[in-house]
C-alpha cells in the first residue's frame, strides 16, 4: 500500500508539472515520473520481502526479488541519460528562455 | 539462419557505431561503415524472410543461453523478418538522402544511425518486455540526437519546440511502458513474452497491465486522442529524419502492438471493438488534420496518423485476412511515406521551403520528383495499381468480411479526403508555371528543416535543379511502391505467412520455450 | 532499536522543517542552506534505515553519500551565483 | 558487551538526531541566512557524525570501523567546505546581513554599493 | 625529532577542540532553545599565519565547525606582499560570528585556534 | 489473344512518348494501328468463339495470376457486351488518335516531345478502357476503372492553368464514385467468395439475400452515376470541357462516361429485378436526360452544348438499362453504339471548326463566314442522328428505346410516364441538335473560314457516315446488338433492327417528337428568351467546391485542437486517458487475488510523507533553486525507500544519479530565468484535477496489480542458482552483467548516445547565453582563485579516496554492492568535483576525448558480448583462468559500462560548463563541436569574427528592447560581466 501511495504521489506531482509553462518544470515532472516508474517496478517484486539479495540465501521467503532491482538500476541510468539530454535541450536553441508556450508563429497567424 | 546469430542484428551495428566514434572524423569510413552495415542487415533480414517463406516458423535464441525464462530471448518469425528488412531498407534510403542533402556531414550522423538501427532491430527481435523497453530507449536516444542534428543552425522557435515535444512525448511513452512492464511483472511474475502467452486473455489483472503497455505504444504510434504531438513534432526536423522516424518509430510501436496483442492477449476478441473504434477515429482525425495543414510535411505527418489508423485496423479485426492486410499496409506505408517525405524533402532542401503556395511549377521544373511524388501520393490514397491499393483493398475486404460496416465507410471516405489533401500539395507545389520558383540561396547544404521559414513566394533566381543523388531515394521508393503493387502477391504471400504466425502464436511460443 | 526509530523520526521532522524553509526563503541563500541541511539529514536517514534492516552495506552507501553529497552543496553555492566561481 | 554497545549506539543516535534537530530549528528560527548557514555547518555536520557513530555501535565490525572513520573525516571536511561555499556565495550575491554588530568585510570592500542598502545598517545597540 | 610527537600533538588538539565545541554549543543551544534572540552577529577580519593551502583550509573548516562561527571567505594580499617569501599574514579570513560581541574577540578566538592548530599540524611544531 | 491485345495497348502507351519524340504530332497515325489491330483481333476472336458449338454463351476467357492469395487475377473475358464496348473503345480511340494528328499544333524539331504526354495518356486511356470492358475480375475491373479516372484527370489537367480546378473536381467526383464501386466490389467478393465477375453474376447469393442485393445494386448504380455524369453527380462533365477536343471526343463517345454504362449493363443480369435498381436508374436517368437537354439548349459554346447533350443521352441510356427488359437492354446497346458514332463525329467536327475559326461560340460563329462544306455535312449528319431523324442510326436506336419504354413493366401508368418523359427529352434533343447545327454553320458574312484538309476531317466523317450507313442498313448491327444484349440480359436475345417496323406506337411517338422539336426549332428565339435567363437554383459544381472547402476548413479546426507545440496539452491527454482506463479497470474488476503479506511498515509512511511533502514543494516551488533542492528531497527519499526495500545497489545508484543530476542542473541553471511564472488559477485547477486523477489511477494500479502473487520463478532461480551459475554473490549485479547483460548493453549504449546527443545538440550552436547573478566584484572575498582554495584542498584530500572507491566498487561489483555504473558514477563525481573546484571555467576542463571514451565503452561492451560466441552465445560470460585466478568477462563488460558513463559525464561538464572560446577535443582529430559551423573551416578567423559579432548584436538587441519578456522577467538579464570590472 505504501508503494501505491508513493507512486500515486509521484505521478500526481509529475502530471501537475507537465502542465506548467517552463521546460525545466516539465523536466522535473519527468524526474518524478521516472521515480514513479521505479517505485512501480520495485513494488512489482513485492515489498514484503526486504532482505538484500546476496549470495545464495538459505531462506528465500525474506529475501527481496533481485530482478526488479536490476530493472530499476537500468531504468535509473536510462532516465538519467535522458534527463541530461532534456536539460540541454531546455537551454539550447534559444536565448534566455525555456518557456514552452511562446510561439511567435501562432501569435502571428 | 541459426537463432544464435540473431543478436548480431544488434551487436554489429553497435560495434560499428562504437568503432566509428573511435576512428573519429573520417567521413569516407563513416559512410562505408554505415552503408555496409545496413546492407548486411538487409541481407540478413532477407535470409530470414526466405527461411520463413512458404512454411512460416520461427527461430529463437536465449541470449547468453541461460535457462528459458532467465535468458532474454531473441525471436524471429516472418513478421519480425519483414520488419527487419523494410526498416533496414528505409534506413539505407533515408541515410542516402541525408548524405545527398548534406545533412550527414557530421561525425555524429553515422554512429547515431547505427545505434538507431541496433535499437530497432533489438526491439523487433526481443521477446522480453523489459528488454523491449531498453531497446525502445536505444532507438530513442539517437533519435533525439538525429532530431536536433537536423536543425544545425539555430532553429526556429517551432523547431525547438518540436524537438522538445518529441523528446517529452517519447519519454512519457517509455515511462508509461516501463510502468506497464512493472505491472506485468507484478501480476504475472514474468516479462517473457512466451511465458506471458495468452495470460491476458485468462487473467484480468494481467490484461490491465498489458493494456498499460499497449497504451504506451499507442501514444508512440500516435493513436487518437494522443496523436497531435506527432503532427507537431515530426515536421520540425529535416526531411530525411522525418522520413526515417516515420518509417521506424511509429512502425516499431505498431509492431509491438501487433505482437503484444497477438501473444499476450492471444487476440482476445473481447476488446477488439475498442480497437476498431479508435482506428476509425484515428483515420478521420488524421486525415482532417492533413487537409487543414499548410506545409507539405505537416500534411504528410497528419497523414501518417490517419494511415496508422488503417494499419492498426488490421490487428483490431484480428482475422487472418485482417492481420495480413494490416501487415501489408504497414510495410507498404513505410515505403510510401518515406517516398513522399523524401520527394517533398528534396524540394524543401533545394528550394528552401515546403510551404504550400510558396512554390509552384515543380512538375515542369522537377519532372522526376513530380512523378515520384505523384506515384507515391496515389499509392497513399490507395489508387491502383500501386501497393497502396492492394493494402487498402485487402483491408477493406477483411473489414467487410467481419461486418465492420462503419470501418469500411470510414476507410472509403478517408481515402477520398486523403486524395484531396494530396491534391492540395500537388496544386500548391507542383502545378503552375515553372518560372516563378527557383532555388533558395543557401541551397547545396540547404537547411531542409526550414519548413516554415518563408511565407512568401521564393525569390527568383536561375540555378541548378535537384541532383540525381537527392532525387534518387524518392524515385527508388516510388518504384518500390509500384513494384509492390504489381507484384503484390509476393508481399501479400509473406504478409499472410506473418499473419498466420500472429493468429496462431504457438510456433513463436514454442521457439522461445525451446531456445 | 527504539533509538533508531526515534532518530529516524527526528531526522525526518528536521528535514521537513528544512523543506519548509526552502519554500519560504526569503532569500535564495536560505533555500540553499536548507538544501544543504536536507542532504545531511538524508545521509543520517540512510544510515539509520540501514541499521534498522541490518543491511550489511549501510556504511558503504553512507560513505558514498558523504563523498558526493559535497558536490550538491558546492553546486548549490554555484547556483546562488548563477555560475560565477 | 553487545548490549552496552547497542544502548550506547541508540543513545548516540538520538543525541545526534537532536543535535541535527537544533540545526533544523536554527534554520527555521534564525534571522538571516548567515546565521542559518552557521547552524547547519555545525550542528548538521556534527549531528550526522553522532548518528553514524551510533549506527556503527549497532553494527560493529572492523571494516565498518574503517568505513566510519573515513565517513566522519570526509563528512567533517566536506560539510565545512560546502557550508563555507554557500556562505560566500550568499555574501557575494548580496544576501542581507540582519542587525549586525560589526562588519569588517563590508568595510574592506572599497566602493561597495552594498553600503547603500538599508538592511546592512548596523543595528542600534 | 618533532615529527615523533606529531600524533600526540594532533590528538591533544582534537581533545581541546572537542571541548571548545561543547562549550560553544551550549551558548548556541541556549539561544536557540529559549525564546527571543540574544546574538550579536558580525563579520570580522582575521589575518592568518597559515602558509599552506591545507593549513588555511583546516583553519577555515574548524572555524566553521565550531558552533557560532563561520568562515565567509578569504582574501589574498596583493602580489607585492606575496613576493616576500617568508611572509605570513598574507591571507585574511572573514569570519562570521554569532556570540563574540565584537570583532576583536573574534580575532582572539580564531587566533587561539590557529596557534593550537598550527602547533599540532606542523611537524616542526609551533607557528614560527 | 485478349491478354495480347491488352499488352499491345499497354505497349503502345509505353512507346507513345518515344514515337512522339521522333514523329511529333504525326505519331497518332502510327499509334492508331495497334488499336485497330486489337479491334480486329478481338472481333475475329469473338467470331471464333461464337462459331464453336461447345459454348452456349460465346465467350473468350484468359487469365494471368496477380495476387492469388486474395484470389485476384488478371482474368479477361470477351463476351458480347465486352465485344461491343471494346470495339467502340478501340475504333473510336484510333479515330481520335488520327484526328489528333491534325488537331494538335505542329511542333518543331526542338519541342517534338511536346505532345508525348498527350499520346501516352490517350493510348493509356484506351488501354485502361480496354482492360475495363474485358475484365472478368472485380479487382481488375476496379483497377481499370480508377485508371480511366486518372487518365481523364491528367488529360484534363494538362490543358493549362484554367483546367486545374475542373480537373480536381472531376477527379474528386469520379474517385468518390470509384470508392463506392470499391465498396460494391468488396461486398460482392465477400458475399460470393469469388472475384470472377462471370461467377459473381451467376452466384445464387443474389436471389437469397434481398437486402444484400439491394445494397450492392445501389452501390453499383451510384458508382456508375458518378462516372456517367448522372444526376446528382453530373456537374463534372460540362466542367471538364476545358480539355482539348480530342480528349473530349474520346471521353464522351467511347471512354470515360461509357464505363458507367458498361458497368450498369454488365450487372443488369443480377440487378434488373431489384426494385431499388430500377427506380434509381430510371429516375436518375430521366431527370438527367431532361435536365441535360434543357441545359444544352441554353449554351453558346458548342462543346459545352455537346457536353450537356452527352449527359442527356446517357440519362436516356441509364433509364433504359433501369427498365431492364431484354428489349430495353438491346435498345441500350444499340443506342450506345449510335451515340458513340454521332457524338465522336460531332465533337471532332466542332474541333475542326474551333481549330479553323478559333472559336466555338455560336454567337461569334454567326458573325463569321465558314466555308466548310464537308464539316458542315458531318455536323448535319451526326446531329440528325442525334435528333433521331429517320434513315440514320439515331432514329433506329431512339425508336427501339421508345418501344422499350412503352413496354416497361410495372403499374399501368409507368410506361406512359416514362415514355412521356423520354419523349420530352427527345424533343429538346431535336431542339438542341438544330441549335448545334445552325450554330456550327455560322453566318454568311464576316471572316471567312476555310475548310480543313481531308486528313483532319476524315475521322469525324467516318463516324458520321457510319451513322448514315447503319441507319440505312441497321441489320448490319444485328449480330453485335444481339451479342451485347444477350450478355447484358444474361439470356439469349435476338435483336432484329430495321428502318421500318410498320405503324407501331413508337413510330408515332417519334413523329410527334420530331414535330414538336421542329416547332421548338422554329420558335428558337422565343425558347431561348424563356430558358436563357433562368439559372438553376443550385449548382452541383458549387456543391463540390463547397464540400471541398468545408472539408479543408473542418480539417483546420480538427488540426488546431492538437496544434499546440507546448507539451502541456500533449502530456495531459495521456494522463487523462490513463485515468479513464484505470477507472474502467477498477470498475470492471470484481475480484483480486489477496495481498500476500502486509507489505507496509509504519516507517514506510514516514517516507511517503517526506516524498509527499517533496512533491508538493516541487509543485509549489517558484524559484529555480528551490525546485532543484526539493527535487533532491524527493530523490533522496526515494533512495532511502529503495534502501529500505533491500535494494542496496539501486539506492547507491539513485543517490549518485540524484546528486549528479543536481550538478548538471546547476550548470544549466545560469542560463535559465531564476523564477518560474505563476500559473493562472484556471490552469492550476485544471492541472490539479488532471494530476489528481492520474495520481489516483496510479495508486489504484499499483494497489491492484502488485504484491498479490507468490515469488516469481525467475526470482527463485536467481536466489537459488544465481551464485553458483555466475560465481557472483551480488545477485543484482549478476543479473546486470550475466543474466540480462543485453539490457545493460542497451543501457550503456543509451548513456553513451546521450553524450553523443548532447554534443550533437551543441554542434554548431550554443546554449542560451549565460546570465550570472550580479556579483559584488570588489568584495575582498570575490576572487575565485583565492576562495576555491578550500574546495581545492578538499578535492585534493578526497581525490585519492574517490579514485580508490571507484576502483574498489568496480572490482567488487560482482560480489558486493558496486559495479560499472556505480563506480563510474563515483568516478564521474570525481570529475565533477574537479570541475567545481577549479578556479576558472578555463581551467575546469578535463582534457579527455569523451566521444572517444564513449565509443570505447560501447566497443568494449559489444566485443565482450561477441566473445561470448566462443561459448556459444552472444554475451555469454567466459571464465578464463589467468595465472590461477579465475576471471570473468563480466568484469570487462563492466569496464565498458564504466567508460561510457565517464564519457557522458565528461561530455556534459565539458560542453555545458565550458567558457565560450574553449577548444576541448571531443575526439582525436575532431574539431570542437560548436566551435565552428561545418561550412566554415574550423577555427577560421572569419567564422570566429562572425560569431562574436552575432553575440554582440544579440546583447545589443537585448538591451535595446525593453519589452523583451525575458528581460522583464529576469532582473539580471542586461547584466554583462564584461562591463563591470575587468579584473
Ligand atoms: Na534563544
Ligand atoms: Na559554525
Amino acid at each position: 500500500m505504501s508503494s501505491a501511495v508513493i507512486a500515486g504521489l509521484l505521478v500526481f506531482g509529475a502530471v501537475y508539472l507537465f502542465m506548467q509553462r517552463e521546460m525545466l518544470r516539465v523536466i522535473l515532472g519527468f524526474v518524478l515520473l521516472g521515480h514513479a516508474g521505479n517505485v512501480v517496478l520495485m513494488a512489482a517484486g513485492g515489498s514484503a520481502r526486504r532482505h538484500e539479495p546476496f549470495g545464495a540465501p538459505g531462506d528465500l521467503s525474506t529475501v527481496a526479488d533481485p530482478l526488479p532491482q536490476a530493472f530499476v538500476l537500468t531504468a535509473i541510468v536510462i532516465a538519467f541519460s535522458i534527463t541530461i539530454v532534456m536539460l540541454v535541450l531546455a537551454v539550447t536553441g534559444r536565448d534566455e528562455d525555456d518557456d514552452t508556450e511562446a510561439d511567435p508563429e501562432e501569435a502571428r497567424s | 539462419m541459426s537463432g544464435a546469430l540473431l543478436p548480431l542484428f544488434v551487436a554489429l551495428p553497435l560495434l560499428l557505431s562504437a568503432l566509428l566514434l573511435i576512428v573519429g572524423d573520417r567521413r569516407v569510413l563513416h559512410a562505408v561503415g554505415l552503408f555496409g552495415t545496413l546492407l548486411l542487415a538487409i541481407g540478413g533480414a532477407l535470409w530470414l524472410v526466405t527461411d520463413f517463406a512458404g512454411s512460416g516458423g520461427a527461430v529463437a535464441h536465449g541470449v547468453a543461453q541461460w535457462p528459458v525464462g532467465i535468458s532474454i530471448p531473441f525471436v524471429a518469425d516472418m513478421f519480425a523478418a519483414l520488419m527487419l528488412a523494410v526498416t533496414a531498407v528505409l534506413t539505407l534510403v533515408c541515410s542516402w538522402f541525408a548524405y545527398a542533402s548534406g545533412r550527414a556531414a557530421t561525425v555524429y550522423f553515422a554512429p547515431l544511425v547505427l545505434v538507431l538501427t541496433a535499437g530497432v532491430n533489438g526491439a523487433l527481435l526481443t521477446a522480453d518486455l523489459f528488454n523491449l523497453f531498453v531497446f525502445i530507449e536505444v532507438m530513442l536516444l539517437p533519435s533525439y540526437g538525429l532530431f536536433v542534428l537536423a536543425a544545425r543552425h539555430k532553429g526556429t522557435e517551432r523547431q525547438v519546440m518540436g524537438a522538445r515535444l518529441y523528446v517529452t512525448l517519447n519519454l512519457l511513452t517509455s515511462t508509461i511502458f516501463l510502468m506497464g512492464v512493472g505491472f506485468i511483472y507484478g501480476t504475472a511474475g514474468t516479462v517473457n513474452m512466451a511465458e506471458l502467452a495468452g495470460r491476458a486473455a485468462t487473467d484480468g489483472t494481467v490484461a490491465i497491465s498489458a493494456a498499460v503497455c499497449l497504451f504506451a505504444v499507442a501514444i508512440k504510434a500516435a493513436v487518437v486522442p494522443i496523436h497531435g504531438w506527432l503532427a507537431v513534432a515530426y515536421p520540425a526536423t529535416s526531411p530525411a529524419i522525418t522520413a526515417l522516424f516515420s518509417g521506424l518509430h511509429t512502425k516499431v510501436a505498431i509492431y509491438a502492438i501487433y505482437r503484444i496483442y497477438a501473444v499476450v492477449f492471444d487476440g482476445d476478441a473481447h476488446w477488439l471493438w475498442i480497437g476498431v473504434a479508435l482506428c476509425c477515429l484515428t483515420m478521420v482525425a488524421g486525415v482532417l488534420g492533413a487537409v487543414g495543414e499548410k506545409t507539405t510535411r505537416s500534411v504528410l505527418a497528419f497523414h501518417m496518423i490517419s494511415q496508422i489508423g488503417y494499419i492498426l485496423l488490421g490487428v483490431a479485426l484480428f482475422t487472418l485476412a485482417g492481420l495480413a492486410a494490416g501487415i501489408f499496409y504497414l510495410l507498404h506505408h513505410m515505403i510510401v511515406k518515406a517516398s513522399l517525405f523524401l520527394s517533398t524533402g528534396a524540394i524543401e532542401v533545394r528550394y528552401g521551403t515546403g510551404r504550400i503556395g510558396a512554390l509552384s511549377g515543380m512538375a515542369k521544373r522537377e519532372p522526376v520528383i513530380a512523378v515520384a511524388f505523384f506515384v507515391a501520393a496515389l499509392s497513399l490514397a490507395g489508387l491502383p495499381p500501386f501497393s497502396g491499393f492492394v493494402a487498402k483493398f485487402s483491408l477493406i475486404l477483411a473489414a467487410v468480411d467481419t461486418g465492420h460496416v462503419i470501418a469500411v465507410i470510414v476507410m472509403l471516405a478517408v481515402s477520398l479526403v486523403t486524395l484531396l489533401s494530396m491534391l492540395k500539395i500537388w496544386n500548391g507545389v507542383f502545378w503552375g508555371s515553372a518560372e516563378a520558383p527557383a532555388p533558395h540561396a543557401p541551397a547545396p547544404a540547404g537547411d531542409g528543416a526550414v519548413a516554415t521559414a518563408s511565407d512568401g513566394v521564393v525569390a527568383t533566381a536561375s540555378g541548378r535543379r535537384i541532383s540525381a543523388a537527392l532525387a534518387g531515394p524518392a524515385v527508388v521508393t516510388a518504384c518500390l511502391t509500384l513494384a509492390l503493387g504489381l507484384g503484390a502477391e509476393v508481399l501479400m504471400g509473406v504478409s499472410t505467412t506473418a499473419a498466420e504466425g500472429l493468429l496462431d502464436t504457438s510456433t513463436y511460443v514454442k521457439a522461445v520455450m525451446d531456445s | 532499536m527504539i533509538g533508531v526509530t526515534v532518530g529516524i523520526v527526528i531526522l525526518a521532522v528536521a528535514c521537513l522543517a528544512a523543506a519548509f524553509r526552502i519554500l519560504r526563503g526569503p532569500t535564495e541563500a536560505d533555500r540553499a542552506v536548507a538544501g544543504d541541511l536536507l542532504l545531511f539529514g538524508f545521509v543520517g536517514l540512510i544510515a539509520l534505515f540501514g541499521v534498522r534492516v541490518a543491511n550489511e552495506y549501510t556504511f558503504d552507501i553512507v560513505l558514498v553519500a558523504a563523498l558526493v553529497g559535497f558536490l550538491s552543496a558546492l553546486s548549490l553555492a554555484r547556483a546562488l551565483t548563477r555560475g560565477k566561481r | 558487551m553487545t548490549e552496552i554497545l547497542t544502548v550506547l549506539g541508540n543513545v548516540l543516535i538520538v543525541a545526534g538526531a537532536l543535535v541535527f534537530a537544533t540545526a533544523a530549528l536554527g534554520v527555521a528560527r534564525f534571522r538571516d541566512a548567515y546565521m542559518r548557514v552557521s547552524a547547519v555547518g555545525t550542528a548538521g555536520g556534527l549531528g550526522i557524525v553522532f548518528v553514524v557513530t551510533g549506527a556503527l555501535l549497532l553494527q560493529p565490525s572492523v571494516s565498518n570501523v574503517v568505513k566510519v572513520v573515513l565517513i566522519i573525516t570526509i563528512h567533517l571536511i566536506t560539510s565545512a567546505v560546502g557550508t563555507m561555499a554557500i556562505a560566500r556565495a550568499a555574501y557575494l550575491t548580496g544576501t542581507p546581513l540582519e542587525r549586525y554588530a560589526f562588519d569588517e568585510l563590508a568595510a574592506d570592500s572599497p566602493t561597495s554599493d552594498r553600503d547603500k542598502e538599508p538592511a546592512r545598517k548596523p543595528a542600534a545597540e | 625529532m618533532s615529527w615523533l610527537t606529531w600524533p600526540f600533538r594532533v590528538l591533544g588538539f582534537l581533545v581541546w577542540y572537542a571541548g571548545q565545541i561543547v562549550s560553544s554549543s551550549t551558548a548556541v543551544l541556549r539561544d536557540n532553545l529559549t525564546p527571543g534572540q540574544n546574538s550579536t552577529p558580525g563579520v570580522a577580519r582575521v589575518r592568518t599565519r597559515c602558509r599552506s593551502d591545507l593549513e588555511v583550509t583546516l583553519l577555515a573548516a574548524l572555524i566553521t565547525l565550531t558552533p557560532g562561527t563561520l568562515t565567509l571567505g578569504m582574501h589574498d594580499a596583493p602580489v607585492a606582499a606575496q613576493r616576500r617569501r617568508d611572509a605570513e599574514d598574507i591571507r585574511t579570513l572573514y569570519v562570521h560570528s554569532l556570540y563574540s560581541g565584537d570583532a576583536d574577540s573574534v580575532r582572539d578566538e580564531v587566533r587561539e585556534l590557529e596557534i593550537r592548530l598550527l602547533r599540532a599540524v606542523r611537524r616542526s611544531g609551533g607557528t614560527s | 489473344m485478349l491478354l495480347a491485345c491488352l499488352a499491345g495497348a499497354l505497349l503502345t502507351c509505353a512507346l507513345a512518348p518515344l514515337l512522339t519524340r521522333v514523329l511529333g504530332r504525326d505519331a497518332g497515325w502510327l499509334l492508331a494501328v495497334p488499336l485497330l489491330g486489337a479491334a480486329a483481333l478481338i472481333a475475329l476472336g469473338y467470331d471464333d468463339a461464337a462459331h464453336s458449338p461447345a459454348e452456349p454463351t460465346p465467350a473468350v476467357v484468359e487469365s494471368l495470376p496477380w495476387i492469388p492469395s486474395l484470389d485476384v487475377g488478371l482474368a479477361l473475358r470477351l463476351d458480347g457486351l465486352s465485344l461491343v464496348f471494346s470495339l467502340l473503345v478501340l475504333v473510336i480511340g484510333a479515330a481520335v488518335l488520327c484526328y489528333a494528328t491534325r488537331y494538335l499544333e505542329r511542333t518543331d524539331r526542338v519541342d517534338r516531345g511536346k505532345h508525348a504526354g498527350f499520346y501516352a495518356l490517350m493510348t493509356g486511356f484506351a488501354a485502361a478502357m480496354l482492360a475495363l470492358v474485358l475484365a472478368d475480375d472485380l479487382v481488375v475491373f476496379y483497377v481499370a476503372w480508377e485508371a480511366t479516372t486518372l487518365c481523364s484527370f491528367l488529360l484534363i489537367a494538362r490543358s493549362g492553368d484554367g483546367a486545374r480546378e475542373p480537373a480536381i473536381r472531376t477527379l474528386l467526383v469520379t474517385v468518390a464514385g470509384g470508392l463506392v464501386l470499391l465498396a460494391a466490389v468488396t461486398v460482392m467478393i465477400v458475399a460470393t467468395g469469388t472475384t470472377r465477375i462471370s461467377a459473381v453474376l451467376t452466384h445464387d447469393v443474389w436471389g437469397g439475400q434481398p437486402g444484400l442485393t439491394t445494397l450492392v445494386a445501389v452501390l453499383v448504380a451510384v458508382a456508375a452515376f458518378t462516372k456517367s455524369a448522372q444526376f446528382p453527380f453530373q456537374a463534372w462533365l460540362p466542367d471538364s470541357m476545358v480539355a482539348i477536343t480530342p480528349v473530349s471526343a474520346y471521353l464522351h463517345a467511347a471512354a470515360m462516361v461509357k464505363a458507367g454504362i458498361y458497368l450498369l449493363l454488365r450487372f443488369s443480369p443480377v440487378f434488373s429485378g431489384v426494385p431499388a435498381w430500377t427506380v434509381l436508374l430510371v429516375t436518375a436517368g430521366l431527370v438527367t436526360a431532361v435536365f441535360g437537354a434543357v441545359a444544352a439548349l441554353r449554351r453558346y459554346d458548342l462543346k459545352e452544348l455537346l457536353a450537356y447533350s452527352t449527359m442527356s443521352q446517357l440519362g436516356l441510356l441509364t433509364a433504359m438499362i433501369g427498365v431492364g427488359t431484354t428489349a430495353a437492354l438491346s435498345a441500350a446497346v444499340v443506342h450506345t453504339v449510335a451515340h458513340a458514332l454521332f457524338k465522336s463525329a460531332l465533337f471532332m467536327g466542332v474541333g475542326v471548326i474551333d481549330h479553323n475559326a478559333h472559336t466555338r461560340d455560336l454567337r461569334k460563329l454567326a458573325r463569321m463566314n465558314p466555308r466548310m462544306p464537308v464539316t458542315a455535312a458531318i455536323m448535319v449528319l451526326a446531329a440528325a442522328s442525334m435528333a433521331g431523324i429517320p434513315l440514320l442510326l439515331g432514329f433506329v436506336s431512339k425508336e427501339s428505346m421508345l418501344a422499350a419504354f412503352l413496354d416497361a413493366p410495372g403499374p399501368a401508368w409507368t410506361p406512359w410516364l416514362l415514355t412521356a418523359t423520354a419523349a420530352l427529352a427527345s424533343v429538346f434533343t431535336v431542339a438542341y441538335s438544330a441549335r448545334l447545327v445552325l450554330g456550327a454553320l455560322g453566318g454568311r458574312r464576316g471572316t471567312m473560314v476555310r475548310e480543313a484538309p481531308v486528313t483532319f476531317w476524315a475521322a469525324p466523317a467516318a463516324g458520321a457516315l457510319a451513322g448514315l450507313v447503319l441507319g440505312l442498313a441497321p441489320f448490319l448491327l444485328d449480330g453485335l446488338a444481339s451479342a451485347g444484349a444477350s450478355a447484358a440480359a444474361g439470356s439469349t436475345v435476338e435483336k432484329h433492327l430495321a428502318v421500318w417496323h410498320g405503324p407501331v406506337p413508337e413510330l408515332f411517338v417519334s413523329l410527334a417528337v420530331l414535330a414538336t422539336g421542329a416547332v421548338l426549332v422554329l420558335a428558337r428565339r422565343r425558347v431561348h428568351a424563356v430558358l436563357g435567363p433562368r439559372a438553376f437554383p443550385f449548382s452541383a459544381l458549387d456543391g463540390v467546391d463547397r464540400a471541398r472547402e468545408g472539408t479543408i476548413r473542418l480539417g483546420g479546426v480538427v488540426g488546431s485542437w492538437t496544434n499546440s507545440p507546448a507539451p502541456a496539452r500533449h502530456l495531459a491527454i495521456p494522463a487523462v486517458c490513463l485515468s479513464v482506463v484505470a477507472l474502467l479497470a477498477v470498475w470492471r474488476t470484481s475480484e483480486l487475488p489477496p495481498v500476500r503479506i502486509a507489505a507496509s511498515e509504519p516507517l514506510d509512511w514516514l517516507l511517503a510523507l517526506l516524498i509527499g511533502c517533496g512533491v508538493v514543494a516541487m509543485m509549489g516551488a517558484r524559484s529555480l533553486i528551490s525546485a532543484i533542492v526539493v527535487t533532491g528531497v524527493v530523490g533522496f527519499s526515494i533512495t532511502v525507500w529503495f534502501f529500505d526495500l533491500g535494494a542496496t545497489d539501486v539506492a547507491m545508484t539513485q543517490l549518485l544519479v540524484e546528486i549528479l543530476t543536481v550538478c548538471v542542473m546547476v550548470l544549466l541553471l545560469r542560463r535559465l530565468p531564476a523564477r518560474f511564472s505563476s500559473p493562472g488559477a484556471r490552469r492550476r485547477v485544471v492541472a490539479l484535477l488532471v494530476a489528481g486523477a492520474a495520481g489516483l489511477a496510479t495508486t489504484a494500479g499499483v494497489w491492484m496489480l502488485t504484491g498479490r502473487r507468490e515469488a516469481s520463478p525467475a526470482s527463485e532461480y536467481y536466489l537459488t542458482h544465481g551464485y553458483n551459475e555466475t560465481g557472483g554473490s551480488n545477485l543484482v549485479n549478476t543479473i546486470l552483467v550475466d543474466f540480462r547483460a543485453l539490457d545493460t548493453l542497451g543501457e550503456l549504449t543509451v548513456l553513451g548516445v546521450a553524450g553523443l546527443t548532447i554534443a550533437a545538440l551543441l554542434h554548431g550552436r550554443r546554449p542560451a547565453a549565460d546570465d550570472p547573478a550580479p556579483i559584488d566584484e570588489r568584495s575582498p572575498v570575490s576572487d575565485p582563485g583565492t576562495n576555491t582554495v578550500f574546495v581545492r584542498t578538499a578535492a585534493w584530500l578526497l581525490g585519492p579516496v574517490i579514485v580508490a572507491m571507484s576502483v574498489i566498487l568496480l572490482l567488487r561489483g560482482h560480489y558486493e554492492p558496486g559495479g560499472g555504473f556505480i563506480s563510474a558514477l563515483v568516478g564521474g563525481a570525481g570529475f565533477t568535483l574537479s570541475y567545481l573546484a577549479a578556479p576558472s571555467d578555463e581551467r575546469a576542463r578535463v582534457r579527455l576525448p569523451y566521444l572517444w571514451l564513449i565509443g570505447l565503452g560501447v566497443a568494449v561492451g559489444t566485443v565482450t558480448g561477441l566473445l561470448g560466441y566462443l561459448d556459444g552465445s552472444f554475451l555469454r560470460p567466459l571464465h578464463p583462468s589467468v595465472l590461477g585466478f579465475e576471471l570473468t568477462t563480466a568484469l570487462v563488460f563492466d569496464v565498458g559500462v564504466y567508460l561510457a558513463v565517464i564519457g557522458v559525464i565528461l561530455a556534459a561538464f565539458n560542453l555545458l560548463g565550458r567558457p565560450p572560446s574553449d577548444t576541448t577535443k571531443v575526439l582525436p582529430g575532431e574539431p570542437e563541436p560548436g566551435a565552428s559551423g561545418p561550412d566554415d573551416p574550423p577555427g577560421s578567423d572569419a567564422a570566429e569574427g562572425t560569431r562574436t559579432e552575432v553575440r554582440k548584436r544579440r546583447r545589443t538587441a537585448r538591451r535595446n528592447t525593453p519589452a523583451d519578456p525575458a528581460t522583464a522577467r529576469t532582473p539580471h538579464a542586461t547584466h554583462d560581466p564584461g562591463e563591470v570590472n575587468p579584473r
